[in-house]
């Protein structure tokens, strides 16, 4: 059993490509876990930022800066009471948001954090994670029909419509970021998610930048169907308060809710992983053909550890700047425990051994976490799409402008 | 239960296309409890999937029977129920029914005082086009402007604080002129506030002005031509947007008005985003009124000689002011005696919201809300 | 007040208030002095007795007209004197008159920048002939009167309660309602309150 | 990508895909059909999985389960579901499905009466990582009319859709 466990280690491979059971378990709690206070996190951070884009100063009580704030909701939401409507589709409406919560899960099978960071790597990698994440629309459509009101029912309609033509421009910008890792010797292209990071390294270029502009623009697109996707702001119709109160999930409540607000985030940083991995260069660290060499290595190596320090550093100041009464013992105390846990990690992350491991997946997360705040930003500046708009834009223009993409990267693959 | 008249019954509703595909229309019941109905307004919605066939308002959920208050109440007594209808613009209330008071007993306000009524009713006028914009925003789905606003309101409402001791329902006249002489002060607060706002009010512009999304969510949303307006009786904003130079304070002058240099801002398409461009406009040309006003004020007394007990002589009288929402009527009869016979107020907002129907047949479900929005309508007026 | 009686502006003696021997009389006060103008002289030509009163109080001109002629008189002054903004309709309700009600319309002409009240009595039960068809914004105003006084206009396309709810009873602006006498039945089935306030 | 404890799962997805598809006949709700359907859809993507065919599979979620049940899903929620709710489900023609239960009964017993033949031992494991291409070669090389003319087919129904939706082009 030991050493069914210790042979992975030396393997240099998904757990799920090895086939260890195990590890296989192990990585599905860790990710999932991590999925998990990622999303909360979010949640705090999207309401800090959010505020502080509205100068306002959002949760302040919970915990200092309202950091528990996501507990003390969680904890709200797990003990509210649970309503169905009477004249609700019972089964339905009790499936829909886990259909959701599956669907936006699942994803992170095939998510590379670093080379052998995945849980497994299929070889339709791409594939599998557009055809999981299209399945939370039935989520979506079932939450509306069953709570068998009209508002929910629009605001299905609407979505399901939605993310069905959003689909499709997404599917073809990423048919064109997967052409690109057929440009090698072999001419082989590939849909692994690991080979697409994996061709990026070969070709020593971020599909960002392959074909200027051509990339970009179909990462643009991308970046614009997610968040259509993902049913965030300008694209929030199917759930726009000031029309449909709360569109698909006006009639949920406690923690049937909360499972599609988990859903709808962890949906976030799914799609977020994709961008990151078909035209950021997944897990590589910035400039990986420009500054080479041992010390620029080394110099990006220690990166984590000082930005975790930094962060303390904030804290700390934070704590500095707590007012000095007896009522905020607790959470000054509080605070600089924060802080001293944010220090201790990025003091652990100079490590060397933990450092060659971890800033993989460092700078994967960096870079996804910088999508979440475009998120919030999106959210704090732009009005809503009304719908024809917002179709007019995803046939009018996303996708054939996704389509002469493709064409022309074809070209330009053949030429160059 | 009375279950009610048939809703929706008289409208000539456009049948939904069903040439080739059957579909069937859905009625959309929106309010009394909706985010986007800016109170409790109710308004029936027969849809043809997205595109709006007609509605309904269904109104009078605040209704309190202010008219009918007025009637057993004296003159002075009922001069705080009238703040209680558009309570944005309180002030603005209490300018009309004071005026129109004075004028029954054919008494004139001394001149500072009605410098004092333009200071603050203009202040007022900019607080409400601030909260429009904020929830209008808002509706259409911009958050970060409804904050924005608001914290620029706040000095207004700090302002009125300062006078009168309310933010709100201020009171802040009484019929004859002003109860209370300015503060210590009050100029510099006034002053300070109008070299700090006009910034914002670009911020503000620049958060949508040329936002493309919110562009296309007003342009040609709600289109109501002048010939409409006049006839449905639309006013204030609404109808300047469409087209028409038409303003009581210009028109009609009140209060110490005449005596002001000021433009009128006018749209030309009629729609959500001329609209919102005219009161934009209106938030300067109120702050170019105060700051002539306070420059300019007059010293002297502020309150008129006014019988303690008020008895105007028997006639009735028709006053009206331009409120932040438009034509702001109040037509009070006297038999002689210390209580009005009759007092009738024309809100704007009531007479505004009826043309509704009108702006968003064959519209789309999003466009009703920013209708509602740019309307601009305060329920407490719409059902006194 | 002698001067009274060629002045009702408004009311007159009849209303229940005036009771009570009225405060004295001011020495001075307004008084209403006839309105010279085109738009009355063209009037007066072509419906002579029916113009009661063509008076300017405080500055506002205002015209008493009788029942028969006041809807054609509408109709004239939209179509031939260019008020086009119905401003307001209302009505006022003297219960010990013969013909209890009087109805308000309050006119604005947009190229005149001129306000003109028209007035004239119905009695109860009296219908009176709706303006929709001249100004649409009488849709609603109307509907406001008919919930306040219960006149009924005749050919209104929706004539029903707008303000109180339906199945009220009682007309709440009619000086015999009284304000504390809510309809208590409509509370008490309605919103379940046992004690009808 | 060594496929783990395939006895279990082959029977779990082969029992999952019946009984959604008894489900899906005999659901009232047409909702509830619909979601049976989409289940076995599921449990056969992952029957394709198991036989190495995964962009098989993963066309078999993104297409059926993902894009076309819910266009289903979406008419089905727009048509009156409480008329078809009073409609007899079955019309009642004992005869036809007995004799179309007996043939296919039969069937399945002569395949396995007499199937060993039929099948070779053992299929030669492809190489899983060429998959996609393999499938690619086949359509663009070998079956490039096919798919052509199949594409042609899917792009005159498109415009035939538009054509009867849409009152004025």
């Amino acid at each position: 059993m030991l050493d069914y466990i210790t042979s992975y280690l030396g393997m240099n491979t998904t757990p799920g490509q090895a086939g260890n059971v195990f590890w296989a378990l192990v990585y599905i709690m860790i990710v999932f876990g991590g999925v998990s206070v990622a999303v909360m996190s979010m949640n705090w951070l999207e309401r800090k930022a959010l505020a502080h884009f509205q100068i306002r100063l959002g949760p302040m009580r919970v915990g200092p800066h309202g950091l528990l704030q996501p507990i003390a909701d969680a904890i709200k939401l797990m003990t509210k009471e649970d309503i169905i409507p009477s004249e609700a589709d019972k089964f339905v409406f009790w499936i829909a948001p886990l259909i959701i919560l599956c669907a936006s899960f699942t994803v992170y099978i095939v998510i590379p954090f670093g080379p052998t960071h995945a849980i497994t790597d299929l070889n339709i990698g791409i594939l599998f994670m557009l055809g999981v994440s299209s399945l939370s629309v039935l989520g979506v459509v079932m939450a509306g029909w069953a709570s068998n009101s009209h508002y929910p029912l629009i605001g299905s309609l609407r979505s399901s419509a939605q993310m069905i033509s959003y689909e499709v421009a997404m599917g073809l910008s990423v048919v064109s970021a997967i052409l690109m890792t057929s440009l090698n010797k072999e001419g082989t292209g590939t849909l692994s998610m690991i080979g697409i990071v994996q061709a990026q390294q070969q070709q020593q270029i971020w599909f960002l930048f392959k074909f200027f502009p051509l990339g970009f623009i179909a990462f643009a697109i991308f970046a614009i169907a997610m968040v259509a996707e993902t049913n965030r702001a300008p694209f929030d119709l199917p759930e726009a308060e000031s029309e449909l109160t709360a569109g698909f999930h006006t009639e949920y409540s406690g923690l049937r809710w909360s499972l599609f607000m988990l859903g709808e985030y962890a949906a976030m940083i799914a799609v977020s992983s994709i961008a990151v991995t078909l035209w950021l260069g997944g897990w590589m660290r910035p400039f990986p053909n420009t500054l080479t060499g041992d010390t620029w290595d080394l110099v990006f190596s220690l990166i984590p550890g000082f930005s975790f320090l930094g962060l303390a550093l904030i804290a700390f100041i934070g704590v500095v700047r707590m007012p000095k009464h007896p009522y905020f013992k607790i959470q000054t105390l509080g605070l600089a425990g924060f802080a001293a846990v944010l220090a201790l990690i990025g003091l652990v992350l100079f490590v060397p051994a933990v450092r060659d491991r971890i800033q993989d997946i460092f700078w994967f997360c960096a870079k996804v976490a910088g999508f979440m705040y475009l998120y919030i930003w999106y959210r704090a500046t732009f009005p809503r799409y009304r719908f024809d708009q917002l179709m007019k834009v995803g046939w009018k223009v996303l996708l054939p402008i996704a389509i002469g993409v493709l064409i022309l990267t074809a070209i330009a693959g053949v030429l160059f | 239960m009375t279950e009610p008249t048939t809703y929706l019954s008289h409208l000539e509703l456009g049948e939904p296309d069903k040439t080739y595909l059957d579909t069937n229309e859905l009625i959309i019941n929106m309010g009394p409890q909706h985010p986007a109905t800016h109170g409790v307004l109710r308004v029936i919605l027969k849809l043809d999937g997205e595109k709006v066939l007609g509605t309904e308002c269904v109104i009078g959920y605040l209704h309190r029977g202010v008219e009918k208050i007025a009637e057993h109440r004296t003159y002075t007594m009922f001069n705080p129920y009238v703040d209680r209808m558009d309570y944005v613009a309180a002030v603005s209330n209490g300018l009309g029914y004071c005026e129109a008071v004075e004028k029954l007993l054919n008494v004139e306000a001394p001149p500072r005082a009605q410098y004092i009524r333009v200071i603050l009713t203009e202040l007022n006028r900019l607080a409400s086009h601030q909260l429009w914009l904020g929830t209008h925003a808002l509706d259409i789905g911009a958050m970060t402007p409804l904050f924005y606003t608001f914290r620029d309101r706040e000095e207004i409402l700090k302002i009125f604080e300062k006078y009168c001791g309310a933010r709100l329902t201020t009171h802040a006249f009484r019929i004859g002129g002003c109860l209370y002489e300015t503060y210590d002060g009050f100029e510099g607060d006034v002053k300070k506030f109008l070299d700090f706002v006009p910034s914002k009010i670009d911020e503000y512009e620049e958060l949508l002005t040329t936002n493309r999304i919110w562009v296309e969510r007003t342009k040609n949303v709600g289109k109501i031509s002048a010939e409409d307006c006049k006839a449905l009786g639309v006013t204030g904003p609404v109808l300047r947007a469409s087209g028409v130079k038409w303003d009581i304070r210009k028109a009609m002058p009140y209060a110490a008005y005449s005596e002001f240099d000021f433009e009128i801002p006018i749209g030309i398409n009629g729609d959500t985003y001329d609209r919102y461009l005219v009161r934009m406009e209106e938030m300067r040309q109120s702050l170019r009124i105060i700051r002539q006003a306070v420059e300019r004020i007059p010293e002297g007394p502020i309150m008129a000689k006014v019988p303690k007990v008020m008895k105007p002589p028997v006639g009735e009288v028709y006053h009206s002011i331009e409120a932040p929402k438009g034509e702001l009527g109040y037509f009070i009869v006297s038999d002689g005696s210390t209580q009005p016979y009759r007092v009738r107020v024309r809100p704007p907002s009531f007479v505004n919201l009826q043309a509704l129907d009108l702006m968003v047949r064959g519209a789309l479900v999003a466009d009703v809300i920013a209708v509602i929005g740019t309307l601009d309508i305060v329920l407490g007026e719409v059902d006194r | 007040m002698p001067e009274e009686t060629k002045s009702p502006p408004s009311p007159g003696g009849g209303e229940p208030k005036a009771v009570k021997p009225a405060a004295p009389a001011k020495p001075t006060g307004p008084v209403p002095v006839a309105w010279e103008s085109p738009l009355v002289t063209k009037l007066k030509r072509q419906y002579g007795s029916g113009i009661h009163e063509a008076n300017i109080y405080l500055g506002q001109n205002y015209l008493v007209l009788d029942t028969s002629i006041t809807h054609e008189v509408l109709q004239i002054l939209r179509d031939e004197e260019q008020f086009d903004y119905c401003v307001d309709i209302t009505a006022l309700h003297y219960p010990t008159h013969e013909k209890q009600f009087e109805l308000i319309w309050i006119l604005y002409s947009f190229p005149r920048n001129q306000r003109v009240r028209i007035k004239t009595r119905i009695a109860e039960g009296e219908a009176f002939p709706s303006s929709v068809a001249i100004w649409p914004t009488a849709n609603w105003l109307e509907r406001e009167v008919f919930d306040m006084f219960g006149i009924r206009f005749e050919g209104h396309p929706d004539l029903k309660r707008i303000l109180l709810p339906d199945g009220w009873e009682g007309h709440p602006l009619r000086k015999d309602y009284g304000i504390i006498q809510q309809d208590q039945k409509w509370v008490q089935i309605n919103l379940g309150i046992e004690s009808g306030q | 990508m060594a496929p783990v404890a395939t006895t279990f799962f082959f029977y779990f997805l082969s029992a999952l895909t019946l009984v959604s598809g008894i489900l899906v006949i005999t659901r009232k709700n047409a909702v509830h059909s619909a979601l049976a359907l989409i289940f076995g859809l599921l449990a056969q993507a992952g029957l394709y999985l198991m036989l190495y065919a995964p962009f098989v599979a993963g066309v078999q979620i993104i297409l059926y389960a993902g894009g076309i049940m819910v266009l289903f899903l979406f008419v089905i929620m727009l048509v009156n579901l409480e008329r078809s709710q009073k409609e007899e489900q079955f019309n009642k023609q004992w005869l036809v499905g007995l004799l179309a239960a007996c043939a296919l009964g039969g069937l399945f017993i002569a395949v396995y009466v007499k199937g060993n033949g039929l099948f070779p031992e053992h299929i030669a494991q492809p190489v899983e990582s060429s998959n996609t291409q393999q499938i690619a070669i086949m359509l663009y090389g070998q079956y490039m009319f096919a798919f052509e003319i199949a594409s042609l087919l899917l792009l005159v129904a498109i415009i035939g859709a538009v054509v009867m939706a849409k009152k004025r082009i």
